[in-house]
């Protein structure tokens, strides 16, 4: 008996449960969300370096019933979700004191986290789009919780593209159903493999292909298909845009996105449709780095500047997947593949620490100042020391500057991409790195440091229930980044089964099937 | 066993016409009134397909599912929608859809596509052979859903849960609390 | 909401009832004949929603509260969920732990029917509520506007 | 195939309309028909010629068990229109809400994010 199933249980009882006793106990949700992340948060840890586990829903076997699939790729995703969800619920707990209706908040809250455990989890694609589709409804819900015109309306965008999105998925979905007979990822990915590797690629398969990268780029906010994020990140309260930038993107579309292409499709060498895929991944990820980064020089809104940031920094981490993907494509090396993957997978932890750090940065100074436009914000530094430090610490791992560790895993990308050939995207790379410092430098200029804004005046530092999380955030930020850098071991440790899981989609088959 | 390519046909194409004025008509009674015609012949076309639980379900949700818009919205208001002549952005989407439209037939058309009327039946074989031994529902599609994948009907009731819930947190009367008088700091 | 005549409040009261007992057979036969406890839930739902479009919103209400509606919503997913748990105690979850019984008959495949009861229980008041909570909505916030355009 | 390209047809017309349309109204519906596309489309291809609904009944053999359509895209479809019918929900009460914020339905008079 192995306990992967609680990882969604948990959460969904505690959902199901709050809104029901929140009329009698107004604090239940404060509570019971609390219990059930620090639960999570602690199963999650402890399954780090485990062996990767197979749990058959109902006891049917694999390709009869729905199986989840906790590997090396799952429990990567399940530790990120689940520890920045822990301090998310503890930045609320203060934070959202300002808002009505709280066991709805919560009840949603754990709603978004069971879909995205469900999501990363999954070993079946429709149960994959049954757990997207939790996750998403929570979080359409939850970006217009304040109810306000705008948050109306960045809501309301974001469930329109959010449908279309899940509509491509259904439709995918079911061409691989009517092509292969099957919906559990590794026989499907088995049938696949026995019947059109090497050859010219099934065109259904093919349209099912194009459809999922459509899909879940919407839900990854990939360019051309990131219209609703700039919108939607800043107007969440704080701690839900945290979670949205931090670890929804990536658990619902990134990681969909890895699981789908190099688990069920698979990059055989020699498949020219294979190739399509991975070129079409890199485009859009110099797309996404390239307008990400230029949009967010210009923004004045620090929430904004914040989720232009995020859309740049996820095309870092599907560049590095997608040059993986293309070099497994191309049936070139091997380590190469893999160094590029790595780095992919090292900047993905990243940017979900420092990303959700700095938006719950950006929540308490709202809450002490009042406004988030950077024009009246100025001289932090002096009024909030705390959370002008973490912030700091945040943005200068972000900008890539050494020896933080958005650097390292930028500078593996990077290396990656110029070793496999590609000198023109890294140049790119590189330069739009550089506008990423230049982005964050006007943060630290505007926001932290210099003249003391007129809003700033008024402004000191916030309780200690809301720094707590930062500076956790800020300590798992820089001891993550040394750490894996000075002692390889851990960043392996962490890393290398998720990487070996993308690598070897033979290896997943074996294990789900058996 | 007789043949019902023509009445799909039919469900089909009074469908795409059922749509088309949904889609045009400038009267937003009219436009959810036509798109519930369509989901009744939707429901009808599942009858002749095999699936009367399918069937029953889609019939009861369009009963609800127009009630809610006309409740939902119509009742604000419904005054005519006001003409947008985009002509560009109509043209581009014509192309745009022309091309998704000519690559669909292209792929529906191919050898790796199962012919309708042909379905592989991989996995779905051993639910409707050993369905009722295994799991006592004389219903398969039942047991598929509740035994076979019932953590996927967990995730079903898990999104109507949570739509509803954040449907009633979007209809609270205000976000935030009534600010106090704010406390000046010292 | 006042409701609408009188014969339509007479014809209501009498059909609901039949509405609701059809709603129980499509949940309980949900194993034997096409339907279920989606469908069924459905169906009653929309025979509250058809007691709040008669008589307006007290009387749907006094029989099932808006509250009540909350807790029984929370419980049905509840139930369903702990149906799942119960199969951890075999190993599996949703495991179905049950005794199967015979074939075709009312009381078989285990936890197949309590399950149904269960998302009929979550589906008609969630249903119900949203409803309500719709209808609601718009007369507390919009009777002003609406008495300005109408005037 | 000509049923699966009206399926196609289905899908595209909703996704114009939910592109070319400015009411939010509209909107909604673009996504309801194309929530209609993808569920026709997933029991067409669980269609067997000349099949029947899968319900046993007492004294059926094999080569009657052979003939039910594919069971597995119902239970499917059965799941996507509750997804769908939540969906709804949510976005019509998202539409009251910004109507009572804007007093109209149409979304280049709603509109103020730029993106």
């Amino acid at each position: 008996m192995n306990l992967v199933p609680l990882f969604v249980a948990i959460p969904l009882g505690a959902a199901f449960l709050i809104p029901m006793i929140g009329f009698w106990w107004k604090k239940s949700g404060e509570v019971l969300s609390t219990l059930s992340m620090v639960a999570l948060s602690v199963m999650a840890l402890a399954s780090i370096g485990a062996p990767a586990v197979v749990h058959h829903m109902g006891g049917w076997a694999a390709p009869k019933g729905i199986a989840i699939v906790a590997d090396g790729l799952s429990v990567l995703l399940l530790v990120a979700v689940n520890v920045i969800g822990l301090l998310c619920i503890i930045f609320s707990l203060k934070y959202m004191r300002e808002y009505t209706g709280l066991p709805k908040y919560y009840g949603l809250f754990m709603l978004m986290v069971a879909g995205m455990n469900g999501v990363v989890l999954s070993g079946d694609l429709f149960n994959l789009f049954v757990f997207l589709e939790i996750a998403s409804v929570a979080s359409y819900a939850l970006v217009a919780f304040g109810v306000e015109a705008d948050e109306l309306e960045a809501g309301f965008k974001y469930l329109i593209l959010g449908s279309v999105a899940s509509v491509m998925i259904l439709f995918a979905v079911g061409t691989v159903y009517a092509v292969t007979g099957s919906l559990n990822m590794a026989d499907v990915s088995r049938t696949i493999a026995a019947e059109w590797a090497g050859t010219e690629m099934n065109p259904a398969l093919l349209l099912a292909a194009a459809l999922f990268l459509m899909g879940f780029s919407l839900k990854a906010a990939l360019v051309p298909f990131h219209a609703w994020l700039p919108d939607a990140h800043p107007s969440a309260p704080a701690p839900i845009s945290a979670m949205l930038s931090g670890v929804v993107i990536k658990s619902l579309g990134v990681y969909a996105i890895c699981r789908v292409f190099f688990n069920v499709f698979g990059f055989a060498a020699t498949s020219p449709g294979s190739v399509i895929i991975a070129n079409s991944m890199i485009g859009f990820s110099v797309l996404s780095i390239v307008v990400g980064g230029l949009a967010a020089v210009g923004q004045w809104d620090l929430k904004r500047l914040l989720a232009y940031s995020s859309i740049g920094q996820i095309g870092y981490v599907t560049l590095g997947l997608g040059v993986g993907a293309r070099v497994l494509a191309t049936g070139e090396s091997t380590t190469l593949a893999a160094l590029a993957i790595f780095g992919g997978l090292f900047h993905l932890v990243n940017h979900a620490a420092f990303k959700s750090l700095l938006f719950l940065s950006s929540g308490a100074i709202q809450s002490a100042t009042g406004t988030r436009d950077m024009k009246l914000l100025g001289g932090l530094k002096e009024r909030m020391p705390i959370t002008a430090t973490t912030t700091n610490l945040a943005a200068l791992s972000i900008a890539g500057v050494p020896p933080f560790s958005g650097f390292w895993s930028k500078l593996i990308i990077i290396v990656a991409v110029v070793r496999a050939g590609h000198f023109g995207i890294g140049a790119v790379a590189i330069a739009m790195a550089f506008v990423t410092l230049v982005y964050y430098v006007k943060v630290q200029k505007s926001v932290l440091f210099g003249d003391v804004g007129r809003s700033v005046e008024q402004a000191r530092e916030v309780s200690p229930a809301m720094y707590v999380p930062l500076v956790l955030l800020a300590v798992v930020c820089v001891g993550f980044g040394i750490l894996a850098v000075t002692q390889p071991a851990i960043g392996e440790r962490m890393l290398g089964p998720a990487r070996d899981v993308l690598l070897n989609s033979a290896e997943y088959v074996k294990l789900v099937l058996g | 066993m007789e043949n019902i390519t023509p009445q799909l046909y039919t469900l089909l194409v009074f469908m795409v016409i059922g749509s088309i004025v949904a889609i045009e008509t400038r009267n937003l009674l009219s436009a959810v009134i036509s798109v519930s015609a369509v989901g009744f012949a939707l429901s009808v076309a599942f009858l002749f397909l095999g699936a009367p639980d399918i069937a029953i379900t889609q019939l009861v949700v369009e009963i609800l599912v127009l009630i809610i818009l006309i409740r939902g919205t119509i009742l604000l208001d419904n005054t005519a929608v006001e003409l947008h002549r985009d002509t560009l952005a109509v043209i581009v989407s014509l192309i745009f859809f022309g091309l998704i439209l000519g690559f669909g037939a292209m792929i529906f058309g191919s050898r790796g596509f199962p012919e309708f009327g042909e379905p592989l039946m991989n996995v779905s074989r051993v639910y409707v052979m050993r369905g009722l031994p295994e799991t006592h529902a004389a219903n398969i599609v039942t047991s598929v859903i509740l035994d076979y994948r019932a953590y996927d009907t967990l995730g079903e009731a898990t999104v109507l849960f949570g739509s509803i819930l954040g449907a009633l947190a979007i209809l609270r009367k205000d976000g935030k609390v009534a600010k106090k008088e704010e406390v000046v700091p010292a | 909401m006042k409701g609408l005549t009188v014969i339509v409040k007479t014809i209501t009261d009498f059909v609901v009832a039949f509405i609701v007992i059809f709603g129980a057979y499509i949940v309980l036969y949900g194993h034997l004949t096409p339907g279920g406890g989606f469908a069924g839930g459905v169906i009653v739902a929309c025979a509250f929603i058809l007691l709040m479009l008669g008589h307006g919103k007290e009387v749907a209400f006094s029989r099932l509260g808006e509250r009540m509606g909350h807790v029984l919503d929370s419980a049905g997913a509840l139930a369903f969920l702990l149906i799942g748990w119960i199969g951890l105690a075999g190993g599996y979850f949703f495991l179905n732990v049950f005794g199967r019984g015979d074939q075709f008959r009312l009381l078989s495949s285990g936890m197949i029917l309590p399950a149904n009861i269960a998302i009929a229980f979550k589906v008609g008041t969630s249903l119900f509520i949203v409803f309500a909570a719709l209808a609601v909505f718009r007369r507390r916030s919009f009777r002003s506007m609406i008495e300005d355009e109408l005037s | 195939m000509t049923v699966y390209f009206l399926c196609v047809v289905l899908l595209t017309m909703g996704l114009y309309c939910l592109v070319a349309k400015k009411n939010i109204v509209k909107k909604v519906i673009g996504i309801v028909i194309m929530e209609y596309a993808v569920n026709l489309y997933l029991i067409i291809v669980g269609y067997k010629t000349g099949g029947v609904a899968p319900i046993v009944e007492p004294g059926m053999g094999e080569t009657a068990l052979e003939r039910f359509v594919d069971p597995l895209p119902q239970a499917l479809v059965l799941t996507s229109i509750v997804i769908g019918l939540g969906v709804l929900a949510l976005m019509v009460s998202m539409c009251i809400r910004l109507y009572e914020k804007h007093g109209t339905f149409d979304m280049s008079h709603i509109s103020k994010l730029r993106g």
